[in-house]
């Protein structure tokens, strides 16, 4: 009989693995999320800003005038020279130059690469740490949660910047003063991930406690499906949504907390400057005047910073499921 | 006829045969608290000393109202619960004896269970196939992507459900639909006995209609045992052969339907029956029974029911009432085992 | 028994939480205190011998058992005793007192103009989202979060301070002393210097504050009781200020509580811009000089402002909520 | 005022929801009347559009829901169109309701004698303790054990029914002339369910209150509703006295209805079963919105809309009569 016959051959499977990226990109733009991102203009504005200034970081040594750490390029003549619409001697600095004759827009473009680096990377730490303890605590309670949770409560009343202080100062204490600003940029990214992983657990605890009691959870337990398996499988895809939310303003948060901590003198040493490191320098020439050395890299560190919350924002209404 | 719900039958043709089963649960208040407010360890006692039998290929139904510890039973079952005490024997294999996921996994294959909301039982970021294949993948009943494309497209079919719904999210689906695809995926591992807790008490009566058809349909073609868990006595009627009323953790009754409706006999299942709405007698005015279910971590003495109950007397009060044989079943009343009880105005 | 063995037994909880708090919080400035650089090294000069340094490591008790160590590190701190900072060789609470009532002061008016101002924007801007002052708020609040702390300090700076010349750029102004404490509150140029660090530090929880209220408001303008409440009939001014607006203040209590308590530690921030002399400038300059008892101090001390803090806000969440009040018995149970 | 003027008159509702792929009809031209007095059961499946026609008439609906077309006459006057602030004072004076859920319709916060009292005095002269009393009374007539020591407790201290009591309570504080009520019962425990549903009926006939009653059990309407309307996918497809809809039902949705609920004492093997679902409002077809799960569907459903005309003992939107 046929019948027999095609039961021994391997039908092609319906789902393969391109069909179903094909099938979810057209359910993703078809879907209310995008749609929601194409009626926001503001946030459409806010993604393209974000995505120039990533871009803009990632290719620094192509798009900058100058390279602000090549210490044989400047010229101490060109130190103080205005923005270039306030300038007459038409020396062509953009954004003007700082004491040592720097570009400023270069060093800003610079700067924004080493906040993103560390924004992102202790962002990363954050989250890896927040949704391993998460999960931990939301599928074993008991004990485990417990500790985890009183950890959490009492780091939550420190706020993230009096940690990350405190870290550096340890860190100087521990370390002699010459070796400090090799392993700054190391240390500010263990320190404000470490202030930060509070979140993600919390949130993960909490939607994993929901999902865990849900359900399709249990249709999961019933079959026998390791609990592990569950874990990954079913609950962190689920899971996904506040996640991602509070990475975007996480970002914003730690770019923000760099720049702070550098700008308070503990972070990016002057040799490989921040945004905020550069508000630091520029800030010692307010009083004198050259207000362009403080202003533009802060401004540009508010830029970013809005952007990306104002994405984070969006991403928070679109993902709420209340809010449709 | 058998109903098999003694607890001492002696030859076994049973499916499952559940002993003595107890769930309590630990409600206690934080230990400052009981020290400071001299209050007790509180034990939520769920499931209290529960035995019935069901034989293969029958439904037997449990119904109750909330509270009553019904979902706990089924929960037990199934494994989501450990239980406090008791066994369950499924074909004479008590489950307590199976350690480890290995262990359980022949019987876990064969025993399955259907969820109330259709919304929250199936997981929104997989797609219909990849849900129904879960089960298949677990208990490695087929291998290859072509033998598991088959086997889901038949299974969504068995249910009702076009081949190429299996592309879709659930969201995409009706509340019956969705239902259609629970099945499905309870009935992927080729299971014989299903525990179905408040199937279709989330769906509109016309899709309520379908799947209770459906159930009874699969339920003659591949033989299944059912435990079904509701809280309606008209679809519990529908669809049993044995139906147990529990109250407070406790078996109350446990007859024959036929028996159990015709002429119910424990006074808390004649208050359920007088409470279903009769649509032959339009407009007809119910004197409601006063009282409400009392909490159960503080159950009243004796006959947890006395409070409400219009033949309590003292006895009643005091002594735990245990069932006893009648007409069709099991009854657990001093009013009946006293030959006080009034003839049922139907019967 | 009832209620007030419930509220005892809360409250009780609650100080025995204070109190872990606390140790595990003085366990970690121990730690720094001990093992973060050589204290021995800090103490004496570079000529002095090693069996004179030895000496004064046995007579300092820092070769007793760490247990010990901790033990009288904690009778020490419980005596008000933090040790001598290295960098000005005073004694640390000497040091923090004579700082405290600055930070106070500033955190005080940024706190309670970040209330005054966040709940009412936050109840407006729920209220009626789709009026442009909510969007003016919305704005404002967006800015609130996005413009760093010190950029802010450093823009009042350029602007009331290098352009218009209105308002002092640094410091306190002028102090008076009352008792022990020196309070900037009562002398114009006190008053003046305060303005732009408190607008500085309360602006970022301004926001959070009426972010939070916002999203309450909305929250809570949902839910079926609203519904019910305009169904009985009831005139908007008592459904949004007798029934939202309580229901709102639970959640909002705790976490404004909380973030009030940062406002201690976001003041280095704004101290450090307005070199405004308090508490989290000295930590700050403790930071960069490895000042040990100093760093360590301060951490105890801001985790005391917050246990206190956290205590009282607990015990109004309780006055809010009756819910909590119940007795834990009646909750009802799950079939 | 005529004698005969039917208490609360529904001409051609509409109620809109625009989304972004157009314009969402939620109810779609019904029109119904209740008179002084009397129980009108609104039965149909979830989504039919019952609960949003109940919202419709306190001047409830949530945006962006709104009224499209069509009036709504309290005593032959408009209330669909008035502004804010006059419907707040017909709602809960003329017009009160009872939600689902009563265990979120209370706000926790709040003792009942609060809420009770504030209901009161928005809509009467009363003194605070001439309030409190008519409180007092208001938890005696509704069931309430002990009255005077309960009148101080909150919410959370009620157990679910005793909620409903209170809700019921709080809806007929200042003796409405009609209530609406919003599946009142789908939220309790069947044995409870029954003593509400007497509850209600008891209270409305001694006041004389009419009462709009909202939900998918057709058993409470049997026994509770002097007239049905049946909805379905946002219109009216059946009306008529409650005897005659249960019993000699025209609209084959109707009959199939009936048919699939099942029934304690007839014995069957099968429920009569409708097949398919209620269409989505995005995906309600031309013609009669019956018309794909139709057993006796004919060219002219899938082409023309019918309208509600009398057939037999009910109104029937059916092109078979």
């Amino acid at each position: 009989m046929t019948k027999a016959v095609s039961d021994d051959l391997e039908i092609e499977p319906r789902l393969t693995p391109a069909r179903r990226l094909v099938d979810g990109l057209r359910r993703f733009f078809d879907g209310d999320i995008w749609h929601s991102f194409k009626s926001s203009r503001i946030t459409v504005v806010a993604t393209v800003i974000t995505l120039v200034i990533f871009l803009a970081a990632l290719f620094a040594p192509l798009v900058s005038p100058s390279n602000p750490y090549d210490l044989a390029t400047l010229n101490l003549l060109d130190a103080f020279t205005a923005p270039v619409w306030v300038d007459d001697t038409g020396a062509g600095f953009l954004l003007g130059t700082d004491d040592q004759g720097r570009d400023m827009l270069s060093a800003i473009i610079f700067g924004t690469r080493v906040s993103l680096l560390v924004g992102f990377a202790s962002i990363f730490f954050a989250m890896v740490i927040g949704i391993s303890l998460g999960l931990l605590s939301g599928y074993v309670g008991g004990l485990t949660d417990a500790v985890i949770m009183r950890i959490a409560d009492i780091q939550l009343s420190f706020p993230a910047i009096l940690i990350a202080l405190l870290i550096d100062g340890v860190v100087r204490g521990v370390l002699p003063s010459d070796r400090h600003n090799d392993v700054a940029v190391w240390v500010l990214i263990f320190a404000i991930g470490i202030s930060n992983w509070v979140q993600f657990a919390r949130t993960v605890r909490g939607s994993c406690m929901v999902e865990r009691n849900k359900e399709y959870v249990q249709a999961a337990r019933v079959i026998g499906i390791h609990p592990i398996v569950i874990m990954l499988r079913h609950v962190l895809p689920n899971v996904m949504g506040p996640v991602l939310v509070i990475a975007t303003i996480g970002l914003a948060v730690a770019v923000l907390t760099e720049a702070t901590l550098s700008f308070l003198g503990v972070g990016m040493p002057p040799t490989r400057p921040s945004l905020g490191t550069l508000v630091n320098t520029g800030q010692n020439f307010l009083a004198s005047g050259e207000w362009w050395i403080a202003v533009f890299p802060g401004l540009a560190l508010a830029t970013l910073v809005l952007a990306v919350n104002l994405l984070g924002d969006w991403l928070r209404d679109a993902l709420n499921p209340k809010l449709r | 006829m058998t109903i098999a719900a003694a607890p001492t039958t002696p030859h076994d043709s049973a499916k499952l045969r559940v002993h003595g089963l107890k769930r309590y649960f630990d409600v206690s208040a934080p230990w400052l608290n009981r020290v400071l407010e001299g209050r007790k360890r509180q034990l939520l006692k769920a499931v209290d000393d529960i035995s019935f039998a069901i034989e293969p290929g029958k439904t037997l139904s449990l119904v109750g109202e909330s509270g009553c510890g019904k979902s706990t039973v089924a929960r037990c079952i199934v494994g989501l619960y450990r239980p406090s005490g008791g066994s369950i024997d499924f074909e004479g294999v008590d489950l307590a004896t199976l350690r480890g996921r290995a262990a359980q996994a022949p019987i876990r294959r064969r025993m399955q269970m259907i969820f109330q909301d259709p919304f929250a039982s199936l997981n929104p970021r997989w797609r219909v196939f990849d849900i129904i294949a879960e089960p298949i993948r677990a208990f490695r009943l087929l291998r290859g992507a072509g033998a598991i494309q088959r086997r889901v497209d038949e299974l969504l079919g068995q249910v009702g459900l076009a081949a190429r719904d299996g592309e879709k999210y659930p969201h995409e689906f009706s509340g019956g639909q969705r239902q259609r695809i629970s099945i499905a995926r309870a009935l992927a591992s080729n299971p014989d006995f299903l525990v179905c807790d408040e199937p279709t008490s989330a769906l509109d009566v016309s899709v309520q209609a379908q799947i209770l058809n459906l159930m009874k349909e699969l339920q003659r073609e591949l033989g299944l045992t059912y435990l079904f868990i509701s809280h309606d006595l008209s679809v519990v009627y529908h669809m049993s052969d044995t139906v147990g009323v529990m109250y407070l953790g406790r078996l109350a009754e446990i007859r024959s339907a036929a028996d159990l409706f015709s002429e119910p006999q424990h006074p808390y299942t004649r208050l359920l029956l007088e409470t279903i709405p009769d649509l032959d007698v339009i407009g007809r005015h119910r004197e409601p029974l006063a009282g409400e279910v009392p909490s159960p971590i503080n159950p009243p003495s004796g006959c947890t029911f006395h409070p409400r109950c219009p033949l309590a007397n003292e006895r009643c009060r005091a002594e735990r009432p245990e069932l006893q044989p009648t007409a069709g079943g099991f009854v657990a009343c001093h009013a009946v085992a006293e030959g006080r009880l009034p003839p049922h105005p139907a019967s | 028994m009832g209620t007030m063995g419930v509220m005892a037994a809360f409250v009780l909880r609650r100080i025995f939480q204070a109190i872990i708090v606390m140790l595990v919080v003085s366990l970690l400035a121990f730690v720094m205190f001990t093992f973060v650089g050589d204290p021995i090294a800090q103490m004496v000069g570079q000529d002095t011998s090693l069996a004179d340094r030895a000496a004064l490591r046995d007579r300092l008790g820092l070769n007793d058992p760490i247990i010990l160590q901790y033990a009288r590190y904690l009778g020490n701190v419980v005596q008000g005793d933090f040790g001598i900072s290295f960098r000005t060789a005073r004694r640390v609470d000497v040091l923090l007192a004579e700082r405290m009532p600055a930070t106070l002061e500033l955190a005080l008016v940024a706190a309670l103009y970040a209330l005054l101002a966040g709940v009412p924007m936050g109840v407006y801007t729920g209220l009626y989202p789709d009026r442009w002052l909510s969007r003016v708020f919305q704005a404002v609040s967006l800015a609130g979060i996005s413009l760093p702390t010190f950029f802010i300090g450093i823009l009042l700076i350029l602007f009331f301070g290098v352009v218009l010349g209105w308002l002092p750029t640094f410091g306190r102004g002028q102090t008076v002393q009352v008792g022990w404490w020196s309070t900037g509150l009562l002398t114009v140029s006190g008053l003046k210097s305060l303005i732009m660090p408190a607008f500085t530090l309360g602006m970022f929880q301004l926001t959070l504050i009426m972010r939070l209220v916002r999203s309450e408001m909305l929250e809570v303008l949902r839910t079926d009781y609203i519904k019910f409440a305009r169904a009985r009939g009831l005139s908007n001014r008592a459904v949004h200020f007798g029934h939202a607006l309580k229901n709102t203040l639970v959640p909002v209590i705790t976490i404004t509580g909380l973030q009030l308590g940062s406002l201690i530690a976001f003041a280095i921030i704004t101290e450090t811009v307005f070199q405004w002399p308090g508490m989290g400038l000295l930590f700050l300059q403790a930071i960069q000089f490895v000042d040990i008892p100093v760093m360590s101090t301060y951490l105890i001390l801001v985790a005391a402002f917050f246990v206190v803090i956290n205590l009282v806000v607990d015990l109004l969440y309780y006055a809010v909520d009756p819910r909590l009040r119940m007795d834990s018995s009646a909750a009802g149970a799950t079939g | 005022m005529a004698a005969n003027q039917p208490l609360l008159q529904v001409n051609n509702l509409r109620i809109e929801f625009p989304n972004r792929r157009g314009t969402l009809v939620a109810v779609d031209d019904i029109s119904l009347h209740i008179d002084p007095g009397e129980v009108l059961g609104v039965v149909g499946e979830s989504g039919a559009g019952k609960s949003l026609t109940g919202a419709a008439i306190i001047g409830l609906l949530e945006p962006p829901g709104r009224i499209a077309g069509g009036e709504i006459l309290l005593d032959g006057r408009r209330i669909d169109n008035l502004p804010y602030e006059q419907m707040r004072r017909i709602r809960g004076k003329e017009i009160g309701a009872i939600f689902q859920d009563p265990l979120t319709s209370l706000n926790p916060l709040y003792k009942i004698s609060r809420q009770l009292v504030e209901t009161i005095q928005t809509h009467t002269d009363m003194s605070a303790t001439q309030a409190r009393n008519h409180a007092l009374d208001l938890l005696d007539s509704v069931g309430i054990p002990a009255a005077s020591e309960r009148l101080d407790a909150y919410p959370h201290e009620f157990s679910g029914g005793m909620r409903q009591r209170v809700v019921i309570a709080l809806a007929l504080a200042v003796n409405p002339r009609l209530i609406i009520a919003d599946e009142p019962t789908t939220a309790l425990d069947v044995s409870i369910q029954a003593q509400i549903i007497g509850l209600l009926r008891r209270l409305c006939r001694d006041h004389g209150t009419a009462v709009m009653l909202v939900t998918h059990d057709m058993g409470v309407i049997a026994e509770t509703a002097d007239r049905v309307a049946v909805m379905y996918a946002g219109r009216i497809a059946e009306v008529g006295p409650v005897e005659a809809v249960v019993k000699d039902a025209r609209h084959p949705y109707t009959h199939g209805l009936m048919g699939s609920i099942p029934a304690v004492g007839h014995h069957v093997e099968r429920l009569t079963q409708i097949d398919g679902a209620m269409p989505r409002l995005t995906e309600i077809p031309p013609g009669c919105a019956f018309n794909p799960r139709c057993p006796k569907v004919f060219d002219k459903c899938l082409a023309e809309r019918p309208d509600l005309r009398p057939a037999g003992r009910t109104d029937v939107s059916c092109w078979l009569y």
